[in-house]
């Protein structure tokens, strides 16, 4: 069974990367990007056939592993 | 005093801080991240370096493994614990520090000599320095800007938690001293019984006059005192 | 599938080729054949085109322990310990994709040196670039810059030293150099040539997928418009797995389990394979299903020809499999035997049981093509640039254009992305005339040094060959080292071309004699041909790596002015040389006329000279002259350390830009303490070297009489402009 | 006008990143993890109300900056 995960940073979470990226683009002279956040994504791939318990097991994943709760969220979508 | 390196999987900072450690005469031992249990020891030092390729976020990967249940339980018990740049990413992943290291600024790698400042020199890590004094160290780091929230930021400065701040060679503290966007210049942090220390700077690359200068031998004398 | 014309092409492979092929094989190869042909017969593996002008190098003295053949080549430092370096190129990968191209050319290089048992302690690279003006040369530079040092940072080598030229001779074929220096004990160094019938052949370290198939043709083919669309596989470099690979290598080369070590480079299994086989005389057999692959359904060609990184091929003692394979298995490696070596001299890969490819070895090594292309000779230019009738300008302002100008511009911004110090033996950092690593737990230190010379190379290729080979000589020696050996990179265009394949062999002419004068041996070194676009070729580009020794750490030096009023003198004669300075080009954007010459008997005996001042310690700091004269060599001087000068105009040349900028060769400058002037002075005569007292040095001032006088932060500021705000 | 971009690598292109994860994550214990890649995420606000013209935009992003066209493929998605 195939998810995508998706880890933000926090809104109120300094981004840097975004940050740069913003400026890179108004300077190659995209004026009306207001915005732009960068985060991670994730393809994942497992054996298991109940969604359900699937499921849960990419919420495991990801609190244990591929999101610092502290300063990012995540959230699962099933492909 | 004896002293423990852990050594994860890219870790590359290790010999450098066991060379310093031996020169301040610790009797150090070397300690394999798959271990499941430490060697008695009075401190315990997370090296710099790139732990699993600092891939996913810097730290998160050591942070899972076998040994750092063992680090956790040793400091909870007092223990003195160290993290050196990679080592300090790793012990706020573990939440034995609070906060994070979000990336540069610049988002470019920074290698270079800059100027700290002792905030907090009533420490068992500090003591041989004078407050205020100012320190010549390296840094050498993608993710080293400093994060955390508000209460805590307040909590730092309260509790007198703020263990080095960057600052110029006159020890102005500036937006212009701050190499990679820290929140308020913070460089280290202690935790809140300060028997943890995580900084970004490497005192271990400034031990050696034929190499650097000896600004960071007191990290590691002040532990002997 | 079929064998014909249009397949035979895209391997690379010319028509008469595949005729030797079947000749050799007595009948027609299949796919896979062809393929392991094309791998090991492009240039880049067989050296078809340069073969017979490198055996002309020197490669012999007593500091060589192991000159060029293997996988680098290693000197003597003395006590137990061994050097062992070596330079490659990266260019094609690092135009496709600069981060990734730039990163794998500096895993590549590393594997080449801790193979052979050395633990890597310093990196360095030569990078050239287009004009800065072209639209590509921004992020080309970002790319290269950042992947060098993720690689570097992340494995935990300092990168200390380098060279950044900007040209738009590179515009459409950017270079990227990587060189890697390691220490290893001399009772401890590892070959390639495997020994013994029935040992074991050990595949570790990453698993194989379809990364740069036919990754080594690409590199020996000419870019044309669609090449950026053929998007090749690119290879991603993984430096974390990297690191592990040299932490297990180096931990199973502590005893005596393996015979035989090679990593897999351009043209993976395949050369890797063959070499170890075919030097040893043997024969070797592959069972294909046992290779670790990333990806599914890869076929025998994929395996073969696949350049995934961070791969080595060992072959071990027998009995030491299951001591290997805990090593390996500590590291979370890849560990599995692979095949066999035999008697029968060919090399056999079996699939499914079967038979998939069967080749004499010889065939691939010593029957490959070996070619005398044809090559002419390139005169002196008999164009005279009449310095007189040039527009005037301004002491001042010309120098300004020449420290602001992209190629002498304070590289820190680069150079603050490497990570210098991670080891803690890095004595002197980049930025000055060669960096200084430490031996660690010693007293003793090497220096290393890039150099190369394009303008002059393109302009006379035998005087830029020898002048290389010097001013690199120089650079060690100005910080206190005794020059031991060097690596070299032969960046060329098409050597079908008869001119290109002249600037080749003349180059390389001027290499040799100046190694052999200098006794500065060439012991590793690399070529890069079909560097260009549609016809149009780079200027030739060789790059020279050397390596000298310091050894009393009391005895180096920097070229940081350290003290005020103390008296500058310049070692050597100046002539005024200005054709193809770096002045002319700068002020005039005139690129014309003929290199300086170089004067060998001066070079040594003038290098000599400096090198026993600096050790009996009589020299406060030393810089040698190379490209921008003696005026930009001093205010390099001055900008790394505040302090002034005050010098005379010259008394003999009447032309002050030819005194200034002149870049008469074999020149140093040296910073002498008033009481050490006398001394200095009766070792410079004794010895009949021509010298000159210049001036002194003063508080914050850099002052030329009656021309100019100008706040050293100033220089500072100007100097560190450029790369800031690009 | 608000959009998600998706940033991946090719497939046979090496990834560093999601190996090591997949490492962890099996000695973690989830053995039943077949395989998991990682790529970019970007949330991008652009202050343009015709759609056409802003995910033309945003393609152009996707090309100049965000993703590699080397070894990385992109997707759009209208949020
Ligand atoms: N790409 C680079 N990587 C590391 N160091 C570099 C790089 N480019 C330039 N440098 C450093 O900048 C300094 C000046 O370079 P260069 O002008 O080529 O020196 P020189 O003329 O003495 O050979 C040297 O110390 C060199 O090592
Ligand atoms: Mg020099």
């Amino acid at each position: 069974m195939k998810f995508s995960v998706t880890v933000t940073l926090k809104k109120d979470v300094l981004d840097p990367q975004g940050k740069v990226v913003q400026n890179t683009l108004n300077s190659l002279g995209m004026k009306n990007l207001k915005s732009i956040r960068q985060g991670k994504f994730f393809e994942i791939d497992i054996d298991e056939d109940n969604q359900e318990k699937a499921e849960k097991l990419v919420k495991e994943m990801c609190e244990k592993l591929l999101a610092n709760l502290i300063i990012e969220n995540y959230k699962i979508i099933k492909l | 005093m004896k002293s423990s390196v852990i050594v994860f999987p890219g870790s590359n900072c290790d010999r450098d801080v066991a060379v310093a450690l031996k020169k301040m005469q610790f009797n150090n031992q070397m300690v394999w991240h798959k271990e499941t249990s430490l060697p008695k020891s009075d401190l315990i030092v997370i090296p710099g370096g790139f732990s699993y390729g600092d891939y996913l976020r810097s730290g998160a990967i050591a942070g899972k493994s076998l040994i750092i249940d063992e680090v956790i339980k040793a400091a909870n018990s007092g223990c003195f614990v160290l993290g050196i740049c990679n080592g300090f990413q790793i012990l706020t992943e573990t939440g034995l520090l609070r906060g994070t290291l979000l990336r540069n600024e610049s988002l470019k790698f920074i290698n270079k000599d800059i100027n700290i400042k002792v905030i907090n020199n009533k420490t068992k890590f500090s003591s041989k320095y004078k407050l205020n004094q100012v320190l010549k160290l390296n840094i050498a780091h993608n993710e080293g800007n400093y994060f955390t929230d508000k209460n805590h930021l307040d909590e730092l400065k309260n509790e007198n938690l703020i263990a080095f701040k960057y600052c110029d060679k006159n020890g102005n503290i500036s937006v212009k001293s701050n190499p990679n966007g820290a929140l308020e210049n913070i460089a280290g942090i202690y935790n809140s019984k300060k028997n943890i220390l995580g900084m970004m700077p490497h005192p271990e690359r400034m031990v050696d006059s034929i190499i650097s200068n000896t600004d960071g031998v007191n990290i590691f004398s002040s532990l002997m005192v | 599938m079929k064998i014909n014309n249009d397949i035979i092409e895209q391997h690379g492979l010319k028509l008469d080729e595949y005729e030797s092929i079947k000749k050799l094989l007595k009948r027609n190869p299949n796919l896979l054949e062809l393929g392991i042909f094309s791998a090991m017969w492009n240039e880049h593996c067989s050296y078809k085109s340069s073969k017979i002008h490198l055996k002309k190098l020197p490669t012999i003295g007593e500091q060589v322990i192991q000159g060029p053949g293997e996988n680098a080549g290693v000197i003597d430092i003395g006590d137990e310990d061994a050097i062992i370096f070596k330079i490659e190129s990266h260019n094609h990968p690092s135009y496709i994709e600069p981060y990734q191209g730039a990163a794998t050319g500096v895993g590549g290089i590393l594997r080449d040196v801790f193979t052979m048992g050395a633990r890597p302690i310093a990196l360095l690279n030569s990078i050239h670039f287009g004009s800065p003006s072209h639209p590509k040369t921004k992020s080309l530079l970002n790319g290269v810059v950042s992947g060098i040092g993720g690689y570097g940072n992340c494995i935990g080598i300092p990168t200390v030293a380098g060279e950044t030229k900007f040209n738009e001779t590179y515009n459409e074929n950017i270079l990227v150099n990587a060189m890697a220096v390691g220490h290893a004990k001399k009772n401890k160094i590892f070959y390639s040539k495997a020994k013994g019938v029935n040992k074991a052949v050990v595949y570790v370290g990453s698993k194989t997928g379809r990364d740069g198939i036919h990754g080594a043709s690409m590199a020996s083919a000419e870019f044309d418009e669609n090449s950026e669309e053929k998007k090749p596989t690119v290879q991603v470099g993984d430096p974390f797995t990297e690191k592990l690979l040299l932490e297990a290598c180096l931990e199973l080369m502590r005893d005596s389990s393996i015979i035989a070590i090679q990593d897999m480079g351009a043209a993976g299994l395949t050369s890797s394979s063959v070499e170890m086989a075919s030097k040893g005389s043997l024969g070797i057999e592959l069972e294909l299903d046992k290779v670790p692959c990333r990806e599914e359904k890869m076929t025998p060609y994929e395996m073969m020809l696949s350049e995934s990184q961070e791969r080595m091929l060992i072959i071990l003692e027998d009995g030491k499999e299951e001591h290997a394979r805990e090593i390996f298995k500590k590291w979370d490696l890849d560990f599995v035997v692979i095949g066999k070596t035999t008697s029968s001299q060919k090399l056999v890969l079996k699939y499914h049981n079967k038979i998939e490819a069967e080749i004499p070895l010889d065939a691939l090594s010593s029957k490959a093509p070996l070619y005398n292309r044809k090559w002419s000779k390139k005169r002196l230019s008999k164009n005279k640039i009449e310095i007189k009738k040039l527009k005037k300008i301004k002491l001042e302002d010309a120098l300004i254009k020449v420290l602001s100008s992209p190629n002498h511009s304070n590289k820190s911004w680069i150079t603050d992305q490497y990570d210098q110090m991670v080891m803690c033996d890095t004595v002197n950092r980049s930025g000055s005339d060669a960096a200084i690593i430490r031996i660690h737990n010693k007293d003793k230190a090497i220096a290393v040094s890039v150099d190369s010379s394009a303008n002059y190379c393109k302009s006379h290729p035998l005087t830029g060959g020898k002048q290389i080979v010097c001013e690199n000589w120089r650079n060690l020696i100005a910080v206190g080292a005794k020059p031991l050996a060097i690596t070299n990179c032969m960046n060329f265009g098409n050597p079908e071309n008869q001119e290109i394949m002249g600037e080749f062999a003349e180059c390389l002419i001027g290499i040799k004699e100046a190694c052999e004068f200098l006794n500065y041996p060439v012991v590793s070194g690399n070529v890069s041909f079909y560097n260009g676009t549609n016809k149009k070729n780079i200027f030739p580009t060789p790059v020279i790596g050397g390596v000298g020794l310091i050894n009393n750490l009391k005895k180096y030096q920097t070229h940081n002015f350290k003290m005020e009023t103390s008296n500058i003198i310049l070692i050597g004669k100046s002539f005024g040389h200005l054709e193809q300075s770096c002045f002319l080009k700068e002020v005039y954007s005139i690129i014309e006329g003929r290199p300086p010459e170089i004067n060998l008997t001066n070079e040594k005996n003038n290098g000599e000279c400096v090198l026993s001042l600096i050790n009996k310690n009589l020299v406060l700091s030393a810089h040698d002259i190379s490209s921008g004269g003696l005026i930009t060599a001093l205010s390099e001087m001055c900008i790394g350390s505040s302090i002034g000068i005050k010098v005379e105009k010259p008394k003999k040349l009447t032309n002050i830009n030819e005194y200034f900028f002149g870049e008469d060769q074999g020149r140093y400058i040296l910073e002498i303490e008033q009481k050490n002037l006398s001394e200095v002075e009766k070792i410079i005569k004794k010895n009949n070297i021509y010298y000159e007292n210049v001036g002194i040095t003063q508080k914050d001032y850099f002052e030329i009489k009656g021309e100019m006088k100008i706040d050293v932060n100033d220089l500072f500021k100007i100097n560190n402009h450029w790369y800031n705000n690009y």
